[in-house]
């Protein structure tokens, strides 16, 4: 079983650096759709089947199917990826690439310092989530829902067809 | 269950979560900045799982299950943006949308 | 009721005259005339009720009293009183609204409702300064002096306005901000030692506040103060704020709104922190004598009519501060003479520098001369307020000097004799303008027009005040003397809270039963 | 009536009128502007000649009478009040002031006849009756401070009454500045008598003093160099003596009543009045003596050498005063009266003839261009003659000579006085005497230069003609023992100022230098005589030499008093406010907010619109966090 966390792990790190560095958005969206996957195995070997799941359908599922239709949507082509070649240089890595590798070394020497005991392992089924969520995050839930329908409509919003819309008064003028 | 040591999944999510803004350091692209952004999420709602499975507790997963809502949320209203986006300045260039500065 | 009255007819009028304007054209200085009036009536009312009590020979403090609950929950009352100190005050306030009024009644052209409002609401939160005797509220009125007064000058002034105006608020602000922590610590202190939180003055006069403490609440009200008066390192808001206001902006600014700042000194740093204040006046009174000499050297040095004014005030401000920290009645009696008569001459001095800058077109000292042939009415006008200016006897102005110079050189001959400097000083800067305007060979071709009648009128009130005051100054000199008493007595390390107190309720039982 | 009623009406009578013309002016006519000038101070003059009478006839009680008017100032322990006192001392003052302000003032009705603002110039010359009447009336020092702000306020308008001149205006500016630098003295004297007093009553403070004083006393010493001070200012005494001259701007008339007959001598007064703490401070009342010598003779020197003939008698007048401050310091104060008394007479006369000659020769100051006027002009020629025979104190005809005299001989006799400041006096006397008979034979004698215009009328004749009658009688009522022994008018004064403490010498010695005083002025005359008549040629030869060229320039500038007091005082000051005109102070504040706009240009860099840069800086300070949260 740790071994499979180990080629889990291996499998996430490496789609995820394959996430961003493809030039090609598709190309870019499968290989993080295969790091939500390993992530899910992930979940699952940290016994957390029902966020495993989760993760798959959602994630994996409907929000990258969200990304391939927007790339769909916008006919990216051939351009597209020429232009990402020309920004993508060596050097634009470098500073990114620095800040990042200082944060993990800071991060792991803070981990490291916390004798943590491992621990646990337990699962925690789907049924224990539903009791917390329904029970002592029910505002939280709520919440949930209404920034759920604020998404919503805020896509519908963003995503209608504009037009040019005139006060009635420029109309008038228009028109006489 | 085998115990899997909590350290090494905190410094996978970690790696995860600057891989990820690596990737927003580093494209101009809006879509891929997206895309990262999601990445980074996920490894926090990695750590989430981890301690969930660390104090057998069930709170890490609700949490877990609200940053996923407000990706899912947030992924809407962003695709949503970038589709205005590109028709307002026809490309993905984060750089062109830069009347914002001082 | 009568002094919610006097503060709440403003208000009101303000707001009728701002509103109304729109409607109604013209018809808002005639609502604030109105107004006016109907308060300058109701202070001459008052005074005299007062006088009576210091002619017939009684020496007992009159004081008319409104206490109105308003936030209990913090300690917080709608609660006015009037004293002699106050009395004065508010009578100068009244007699210059009506001045300033009566200069901007053909002159403006711009937004007239909204001038009118601000010019009330000023003049209304400077009574309440004078007026309120909750710290609150207070505090209330002199933010509330503040903000209209910023548009008088960021919206009528001349050309250099929006930086004059933003200066002036953001001095004024500092040092109101200062205050309001000072303030608040009092309050503070003063409820964790009774339990009882409240902001009333007398209250707060009870506090007994460790050395440390007291000093640094002291600062924060000083600076405020200081500011306001303006005393030598704040005192370079003054003149941008003073030449780029409309008249009726310089009038009230110089006339009643540096006067604030000496009345918080009289009624609150002495009061409040007796034995701070006294270990603080020997370097108080050394910026008070460089603000003398550097302001006279400065005014000296300035081309623009109004600037040179400008600076004059920061030289006789020194006086006030001097006097003030002299702690004796005679210094004392002799700053707030300073008072009325820097209001009644600088005011007046703005009037005519804004008559002269209508007609000519020009404030450049440099540009004026030989206008006494043209216009003998103004020139007598000017040459008297000059005089009053560098402060020759038989106008208020010198009394009002001779009294602080003498009662300091009581506290400190040093002092005394080098702020006497400044009379030589003010002499050379007051006759510069004379020389430079009336004097000479006319530069301009260009004839000018004499004073008008209402122009004439208003600067004949300002002179034969002056001139009376200074040849009769008692009615002040009795009126304020009680209070002066009072402000002294604390300094004399003595806390009378007791014995106030049981005056103090005695008085205001007598004002619940007849508010006359 | 009573007679302290009178004081505060002859008082009021020249404010009156002042008011009346201040606020009427411009609506009368000029006969009713010269009918109404003259009225108030007549009415004075007589009422004071009335009062004088009375005075003179019952004295009243301490031979002082006072009025109270109303209470001024009361505050804080310090009561004042507008209250008159007359004494023997101030009558002599409120007659001069009165009679000789009459006399002008019919003067002027004629002379400003054809200037512009004639009402103008009788209300000034109404108001500064009135406050040199309440100036020598006054019972309070700080009465008296209020008088003495007047007269100068009067005397800066009347400098500057030609106002359309900038160097009048100048002049008048000075005038009242250098004043002014006395008066701040002299007020810082009122605050240290009134601390010391609790009072500036002058009959208390003059009775306490030596109830509190010891003779020498320091505090004594401060106050009476700081009244002192004052005096200098006013009575154009060293070092504050260069407004003079230059006051000679005005129009003559004023030039004869305030710079000569009544506001400069306002110093003599003021010394005399409070003489009891001169007394206790001999090193001031010495200092008194020293300045007034001093002065007359350096004023004199400048006057040999002026060729304005109204800055000659400029000059004149601060030598004269000089004499005064002599008879002051040591301590001959009846002297000192009498001589101002003599000198308000021959010296307001002397200004009234200079403007007469001046106003029909064109406007001509300078006297080397007249001459020959003796027969164009007799009236003013023998008036102006008997007055300079009184200033040049010609023996036993001139009024001069008595008052000058008396001066010279107590001096000599007095204790704190001596051989030293006598023959200073002596040598002054020998000046002045040249220095007026060089005058009078320039602008009368010799070739006639210019013609004149007009022949003055009887309103200037008839003032000249009663101010020479007391020029040449005036010293008769004191005459010293030696010359038969009158002494009326120190008879008078016994009853306000103190003895003159006379040392041990000969009685026969006043005689002796009687003689030669009076021979020295004959001979400086006789000088004059020669050099300026008979032998043109020797004042030319003489004239010619580089060393005199620059001692006649120096003295002729004043003794470069002006050039040093320009380059020492005014230049620096003016310079200074020139390069500080916009207040460094202001330059913090300007600082501050230039520091804020810079630091908002600086955040205003980091706004450059790219997410990737915020981001950037996210994680930046991202790592600052941790690196702080791990370092501590």
């Amino acid at each position: 079983m740790i071994v499979a966390f180990y080629i889990a792990s291996a499998i996430a790190v490496f789609s995820t650096i394959m996430v961003i560095t493809r030039y090609n958005a598709v190309h870019a969206l499968i290989y993080l759709v295969v790091s939500l996957l390993s992530i899910a195995v992930l979940f699952y070997l940290l016994g957390a089947p029902f966020a495993a799941a989760l993760e798959v359908i959602i994630y994996a599922g409907a929000i990258m199917v969200l990304f391939i239709f927007v790339v769909m949507m916008l006919h990216l082509g051939e351009k597209s990826v020429k232009q990402e070649q020309q920004w993508l240089k060596l050097s634009m890595w470098t500073g990114p690439g620095l800040l990042a590798f200082v944060l993990l070394i800071e991060m792991i020497y803070l981990i490291s310092l916390q004798s943590l005991e491992d621990g646990g392992g337990m699962v925690v089924d789907a049924k224990q989530v539903g009791i917390a969520l329904y029970g002592p995050y029910m505002i939280a839930v709520e919440l949930a829902a209404i920034l759920l329908l604020a998404g919503i409509v805020g896509a519908y919003y963003l995503g209608k067809e504009k037009t040019t819309v005139l006060h009635r008064f420029l109309k008038q003028q228009e028109n006489g | 269950m085998v115990e899997i040591p909590l350290t090494h999944s905190i410094v996978l999510a970690a790696v995860l979560f600057l891989l990820g803004l690596v990737g927003l350091l580093t494209r101009r692209n809006i879509l891929f900045m997206l895309m990262s952004v999601e990445i980074m999420l996920n490894a926090a709602g990695l750590v989430f799982i981890v301690g969930s499975s660390r104090w057998a507790q069930a709170d890490g997963q609700v949490m877990y299950i609200f940053i996923l809502s407000m990706a899912s949320a947030e992924v809407a209203v962003g695709l949503a943006l970038i589709v205005q986006f590109y028709k307002k300045f026809n490309t993905l260039d984060t750089d062109a949308a830069s009347k914002l500065k001082g | 009721m009568i002094l919610a009255g006097l503060i709440f007819t403003l208000l009101i009028g303000g707001l009728f005259a701002g509103l109304l304007e729109r409607r109604f054209k013209g018809i808002a200085k005639w609502i604030s005339l109105l107004a006016l009036l109907f308060n300058m009536g109701q202070l001459i009312r008052i005074w005299l009720g007062y006088s009576r009590n210091f002619l017939i020979g009684t020496n007992e403090k009159m004081y008319l009293v409104l206490r109105k609950p308003w936030i209990p929950e913090f300690g917080i009352e709608f609660h006015l009183e009037l004293d002699g100190l106050g009395l004065v005050m508010v009578m100068l306030t009244g007699f210059l609204g009506l001045l300033s009024l009566l200069v901007s009644w053909n002159h403006v052209s711009k937004k007239v409702g909204f001038y009118y409002f601000n010019l009330l609401w000023t003049l209304a939160g400077i009574m309440g300064v004078f007026l309120a005797f909750d710290l609150f509220l207070f505090y209330l009125f002199w933010e509330v002096m503040l903000v209209p007064m910023y548009f008088l000058i960021s919206i009528w002034g001349h050309s250099n306005r929006t930086y004059a105006a933003y200066k002036f608020f953001i001095f004024t602000q500092l040092g109101g901000l200062l205050m309001l922590l000072s303030l608040l610590g009092l309050y503070f202190i003063q409820g964790s030692e009774s339990g009882v939180y409240t902001f009333d003055y007398w209250k707060l006069l009870e506090t007994s506040i460790g050395p440390a403490q007291s000093s640094w609440l002291m600062f924060g009200f000083i600076i405020a103060f200081f500011i306001k008066l303006p005393v030598l390192p704040f005192h370079n808001w003054l003149p941008d704020a003073h030449a780029e206001a409309p008249t009726a902006g310089s009038v009230i600014l110089a006339g009643l709104l540096l006067k604030t700042g000496a009345y918080g000194l009289l009624r609150f740093v002495i009061p409040f922190f007796p034995e701070a204040a006294q270990s603080f006046a020997l370097p108080a009174m050394i910026l008070g004598v460089c603000g003398i000499l550097y302001g006279a050297k400065l005014a000296f040095a300035q081309t623009d009519i109004k600037r040179l004014v400008a600076y004059t005030s920061v030289s006789h401000m020194g006086f006030v501060v001097i006097g003030i920290f002299a702690f004796n009645t005679l210094a004392m009696q002799g700053v707030i003479m300073q008072l009325v008569a820097h209001g009644l001459s600088t005011g007046a001095l703005f009037i005519l520098a804004g008559i002269l800058y209508e007609r000519t077109g020009t404030r450049d000292l440099e540009k004026l001369g030989g206008l006494w042939a043209s216009v003998p009415r103004m020139g007598t006008a000017g040459l008297i307020l000059v005089l009053a200016s560098l402060g020759l006897p038989g106008l208020v102005n010198f009394v009002a000097e001779f009294m602080i110079l003498a009662g300091t050189f009581t506290a400190s001959k040093l002092i005394a004799a080098i702020a006497a400097l400044g009379l030589v000083g003010a002499a050379i800067y007051s006759l510069r303008i004379m020389q430079k305007v009336f004097y000479g060979t006319e530069k301009s071709k260009t004839s000018i027009s004499d004073l008008t009648f209402m122009e004439t009128i208003i600067i004949a009130a300002v002179v034969f005040l002056l001139l009376f005051l200074g040849l009769y100054p008692s009615p002040i000199t009795k009126t304020v003397a009680p209070s002066v008493q009072e402000i002294i007595s604390n300094t004399e390390k003595v806390k009378i809270g007791e014995v106030h107190q049981i005056l103090y309720e005695e008085i205001t039982l007598e004002a619940a039963n007849g508010d006359h | 009536m009573n007679m302290a009623d009178l004081l505060w009406i002859i008082v009021a009578m020249p404010f009156t009128i002042f008011l009346v013309l201040a606020f009427l002016g411009k609506k009368l006519s000029a006969n009713l502007t010269a009918i109404i000038a003259i009225s108030g101070t007549g009415t004075s003059a007589l009422l004071t000649i009335l009062l004088g009478w009375s005075f003179l006839g019952s004295p009243p009680e301490n031979y002082s009478l006072s009025s109270h008017l109303w209470e001024w100032m009361n505050a804080g322990g310090l009561i004042t009040s507008m209250s008159l006192r007359l004494d023997a001392l101030s009558l002599v003052f409120i007659f001069v002031i009165t009679f000789v302000g009459f006399l002008i003032l019919v003067y002027s009705t004629e002379f400003m006849r054809n200037e512009e603002g004639y009402a103008r110039f009788f209300a000034y010359m109404n108001l500064f009756i009135g406050s040199m009447l309440i100036l020598v009336l006054a019972d309070n020092l700080l009465l008296l401070y209020l008088g003495w702000e007047g007269v100068g306020l009067c005397s800066y308008l009347l400098i500057g009454f030609w106002y359309k001149d900038p160097a009048n205006g100048y002049a008048a500016r000075k005038a009242f500045i250098m004043t002014r630098i006395g008066d701040t003295a002299l007020i810082i004297g009122l605050f240290l008598l009134f601390t010391e007093f609790g009072t500036l009553n002058i009959a208390d403070i003059l009775s306490a003093a030596p109830e509190k004083w010891a003779s020498g006393d320091p505090t004594a010493r401060l106050a009476a160099f700081l009244l002192l001070g004052g005096a200098v200012g006013k009575s154009a005494q060293l070092p504050l003596q260069t407004w003079l001259p230059d006051a000679m701007a005005g129009p003559s008339p004023v030039s004869a009543l305030i710079h000569a007959a009544t506001m400069v001598t306002a110093g003599v007064y003021l010394i005399a009045r409070t003489h009891t703490i001169f007394e206790l401070a001999p090193l001031a009342q010495n200092a008194v003596a020293i300045i007034g010598a001093t002065t007359l003779l350096l004023a004199g020197f400048s006057a040999l050498t002026q060729r304005d003939i109204k800055r000659v008698l400029a000059y004149s007048t601060m030598s004269q005063i000089g004499y005064m401050f002599l008879a002051l310091g040591v301590g001959a104060w009846s002297a000192a009266v009498f001589h101002f008394m003599i000198h308000a007479f021959f010296k307001a006369l002397l200004f009234l003839g200079a403007g007469a000659i001046i106003m029909v020769l064109h406007h001509e100051h300078n006297m080397f261009k007249m001459g020959g006027l003796y027969k164009k002009l007799p009236v003013i020629f023998w008036t102006f003659l008997i007055a300079s025979a009184s200033l040049a104190a010609l023996p036993v005809i001139s009024a001069g000579f008595y008052s000058k005299d008396l001066i010279l001989w107590e001096t000599f006799a007095s204790a704190s006085g001596g051989t030293q400041l006598w023959f200073l006096g002596y040598i002054g006397a020998f000046i002045t005497a040249l220095y007026t008979a060089r005058m009078v034979f320039v602008t009368f004698f010799g070739k006639t230069k210019i013609e004149p215009t007009q022949r003055p009328g009887l309103r200037i004749t008839l003032p000249l003609v009663v101010l020479a009658l007391f020029s040449f009688a005036g010293g008769f009522i004191e005459l010293p023992h030696t010359l038969g022994h009158v002494q009326v008018f120190s008879g008078l004064m016994q009853h306000a100022l103190p003895h003159l403490e006379i040392r041990d010498v000969a009685e026969s010695s006043e005689l002796v230098l009687q003689i030669i005083t009076g021979l020295t002025s004959l001979i400086a005359v006789g000088a004059a005589y020669v050099l300026y008549i008979r032998r043109r040629s020797w004042t030319d030869s003489i004239r010619n030499s580089t060393l005199v060229i620059q001692i006649h320039r120096f003295w002729n500038l004043g003794w470069g008093f002006d050039t040093a007091y320009d380059t020492l005082l005014v230049k620096p000051i003016v310079y200074l406010s020139r390069i500080n005109k916009n207040d460094v102070v202001d330059l913090i504040s300007l600082g501050l907010s230039k520091a804020m706009v810079y630091f908002n240009k600086l955040l205003v860099y980091t706004q450059n619109g790219k997410i990737r840069w915020y981001m950037a800086t996210i994680a930046l300070g991202a790592i600052l966090t941790l690196t702080i949260s791990i370092l501590l």
